[in-house]
């Protein structure tokens, strides 16, 4: 079975998953379900003074999913929320390249793994599942941090 | 003739592509079939020699074109035991549920009080338009259960349609699982409470003969994409289209039109607004000739008997369930499978990876995956083109699947 | 290139067909067009190579379909200057305008009080829907006349449009009399009352430069088998469909469905409920790119050429009047005429039998007979393939209609 | 210009009808059109002792509805009310026939002009438009001739 989808990286980060399990403290819980096949993810974040400071989640789907919602958590946990943010930029921007963008492997690390899915949009949906619902949950922890700020 | 599926195969040019490296096995029929050179090329000719559009010309295109279609209607309708007149054209089979749907709404058939019935295992283009009519109109949307097997539960039939119930719409064949309803004893039940019947026959009508009389129903609707016939083409048979308002406006569905009002043609004129679909509806009987010359009792039976062999080789692995009946008896094509521990989208990418093309998903039918729990099924379905060589390449591809996943 | 029209007429093999034993002369692409080769050879391809269910799969033949489907969205999208996501493939351009009939009115956009605007020179399928809106709804049906020209009388746009006008529904360009109607200056009242604007481009989009952005309309409508494409295919444009509720429901258009309840998919899935019409939107975005190569501006000029060598000869012709602007200015293609003392069935029939194919009939138009006091018309109208020996053809055989009848 | 539609005898009744013109006395008046041309004709039968006393016809049309209203006039006129229902029905076989039918010339006389008009089925209507004005009224005045017969 060729392997050009399912990179060695994305099969372990499936088989072994970072960071997963929902923990305490956290700020924001969402949940996103991907309505086409059903993917489901539960996630939770913490912010503190601009920086991510943890995230957690729980869900199941596909490999595809599961894999680089682990690979997000690598990617943002410990950094200044505006960098994560540009990381979440730059991997958006991959997965709707089409197989078109050579990915920047400093700013994604494992999350390059995942140049491959952007050639099969159907699959596509599902790589950023676990992205877009950290999106909103770290968007949510800031708006509610901004109101207390001005409280 | 005697049916002989690798003569047939020859007419579908798709079959001798290499996907991934692999010669294409397409077991995705039930989403939508391929068509053969035959269908094709009588829509080409007619469009290169004959098109015009229809119902309004007196010039000789415009007649032949005319003929042309007409025609079609009536070898279309003579494939499901109809009349000419009881056929209208459609874009889908979706659209014709939703035009039967509406038209009920604009007749006023429908208030609080009311009900519509239908079952958990629609596709979901018998389910929305009428979730959409309950609520436009205060109806209340009732439906039949599903047993472990993947058949309809009809312990509650007799309280699930009963005397409000003004509708029942139900699927001849399941599109996820591959039952096939007994439309018989649902027929009774509803002629029981005076209640209209529609059929889904999607399923139905590409493999297997179908007679609307027989089946006795009201509507009876299907769609050309699945029966070898091209995209944009769908059928609503109505005992009688001419007792239903209109549904959409426009060119040839009028008898007269005065800015301040306007009366409407008989049936099935009345139900086809606007310039309809001439050349797919020309492709559509050619289709019907081709199914009808390869035989739809050989057709069957020849699916029977790769349904069988699925699911026999199905039975014979480790971590690999069927959803849905496991006998071919009262059964179509469509076979939905579930890999333990590996997801679906997984294994229908893996198989593609070796050439098989498989549907993963909730196949438009989400309440019959809920009813599981499962998120999504894969599903292979095979039609007059496939053979053994198919089914064995999905069985053997299955368990290289499982191989890698748990490598 | 430069536009020469003895090479497009290669591309369209029903131009060397005879008819009645004359070489065929078509003058009736007001109703429907023909498919030039490449068009066909491209639907062809895509059905022989890459064609599966869109939108539902992860196997290969499912990503090639999709991406061909969505890349024709796109190509369509901007042959109007459009974006991908604010374009509905439909049927034909009668649904694009149920569509919205039927969304607004879902929306509850609509009761008594209100007004729906539309012109007394509308095709039926822009007219019919907003009367069975009104009818629905409780709204009132209000429209623009028509002056001895053939233009719209404007006299009293402002009471006929007025605040209480919830949608301002016109044709870009009639069918029947040829006229160009000034979009902007209805658009600009409409702003003024806050109603939306839904403009049938049928006629427009195919001969002709549109730009829905300057447009400035909400809703902008047409069809597929007018403009070199399939039967079966229409578009419907929307500045913001999002705000649109559902017209049918089914498979695609949905977000999750339960058996209690369904959401809804963003536009534009939203709007194609079931397969949608895949080769036929692949076919109509192969249409778009021939049109584009041969330059809308040199369609223009071309058929401007026609139009006036028609108007100048008919001019001279005793007992022969036209319905509608006489000069190219503010005009399309299609010529109605009126042969005194033959009935328009028989000029069409007469023409028909020496090989020049005309309409005649109200062409889905019958209030602008009505008004000008015809019981029909005969009509010419031609297309990217037409040439000079077409028009002189017609003025040759309309007079030796008036011999045979005067005889 | 070939003749194949237009046979010299559907052009004589279309330049000159027969029994054109609205008469008294008349038992029922009915009024048809045909509502993709815009073909009428308003059309009054009197009935007496089983039979067709007289039809009288006024509108406008095409050569094809003008004629055939005119040939089915004389085909009609003075016929017991059965024989004309005879006549009637063989000359719709005949409009339906799509050129298949060799008409009965004894039975439609001028009628068999007609013939080739079944070759096109979009003036197949305008053939019919008089003979269904005819065949509605002459119903109707034979069932109100029942209700006084049974009254
Ligand atoms: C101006 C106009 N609007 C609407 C239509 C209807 O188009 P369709 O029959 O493709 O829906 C036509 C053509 O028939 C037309 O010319
Ligand atoms: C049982 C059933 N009903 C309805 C449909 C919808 O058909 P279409 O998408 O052609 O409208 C399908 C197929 O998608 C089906 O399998």
């Amino acid at each position: 079975m060729t392997e050009s989808l399912y990179q060695e990286i994305i099969l372990e980060h499936y088989k072994h998953p970072h960071h997963k399990g929902l923990r305490d403290p956290f700020d924001v819980e969402v949940h996103h379900v991907n309505p086409t096949c059903g993917d489901e993810v539960t996630l939770r974040v913490k912010v503190n003074g601009g920086v991510v400071e943890d995230v957690s989640y729980d869900g199941h789907g596909c490999s595809i999913s599961q894999a680089s919602t682990s690979v997000m958590t690598d990617l943002v946990i410990g950094k200044p929320v505006d960098d994560a943010l540009t990381t979440h930029e730059a991997f958006l921007e991959l997965m709707h390249s089409r197989g078109q963008l050579e990915p920047d492997e400093d700013l994604l690390e494992d999350g390059i793994a995942f140049a491959g899915v952007s050639k099969y949009p159907a699959r596509v949906k599902c790589a950023l599942l676990g992205w877009m619902a950290w999106k909103d949950a770290t968007s949510q922890a800031l708006s509610s941090d901004q109101k207390k700020d001005t409280a | 003739m005697p049916f002989d599926v690798e003569v047939v195969r020859k007419d579908f040019p798709v079959l001798s592509r290499e996907v991934n490296g692999a010669p294409l096995v397409y077991l995705d029929s039930a989403s939508s079939s391929h068509k053969p050179t035959p269908v094709l090329d009588a829509e080409r000719q007619f469009v290169e020699q004959h098109y015009s559009n229809v119902h309004r010309g007196v010039h000789t295109l415009s007649q032949e074109a005319t003929d042309a279609y007409e025609s079609a209607r009536s070898t279309v309708a003579s494939f499901i035991g109809g009349a000419h007149d009881e056929v209208v054209f459609t874009k889908n089979v979706t659209e014709s549920v939703n035009l039967v749907a509406y038209a009920l709404g604009n007749r006023g058939d429908l208030g609080p009080g009311d009900e519509i019935c239908v079952t958990e295992m629609e596709h979901h283009s018998n389910l929305v338009p009428w979730q959409m009519l309950a609520q436009r109109t205060g109806a209340t949307l009732r439906w039949l259960g599903l047993t472990d097997e993947g058949r309809l539960d009809l312990s509650d039939l007799d309280a699930v349609v009963n005397e409000r119930t003004k509708l029942f719409a139900f699927t001849q064949v399941s599109n996820l699982l591959g039952t096939e309803n007994d439309v018989a004893t649902l027929v009774a039940r509803a002629k029981e409470v005076g209640a209209l019947t529609l059929v889904d026959g999607a399923q139905a009508v590409p493999h297997q003969p179908v007679d609307v009389r027989s089946l006795d129903v009201d509507f009876y609707a299907f769609t050309g994409h699945k029966m070898l016939a091209p995209s944009g083409v769908g059928v609503l048979w109505g005992r009688d289209l001419d007792a239903l308002p209109p549904f959409m406006g426009g060119g040839s569905m009028i008898e007269t039109v005065q800015m301040t009002g306007s009366t409407y043609a008989p049936a099935p004129e009345r139900f086809e607004a606007g310039t309809p679909v001439i050349s797919q509806a020309v492709a559509l009987a050619a289709a019907c000739d081709y199914l009808d010359a390869l035989g739809l009792d050989n057709i069957k039976a020849h699916e029977n008997a790769l349904t069988a062999r699925l699911l026999d080789g199905i039975r014979d692995l480790r971590g690999v369930s069927v959803l849905g009946p496991d006998t071919t008896e009262m059964r179509g094509s469509a076979v939905s499978f579930v890999v333990e521990g590996v997801h679906p989208h997984d294994v229908g990418q893996s198989l593609d990876e070796l050439g098989i093309a498989v549907r993963v998903g909730h196949h438009c039918a989400a309440p019959v995956c809920r009813r599981f729990g499962v998120p999504a099924t894969a599903r292979a379905s095979s039609y007059v083109y496939n053979n053994e060589a198919d089914i064995d390449a999905l069985l053997e591809g299955i368990q290289r699947v499982q191989e890698f996943w748990s490598a």
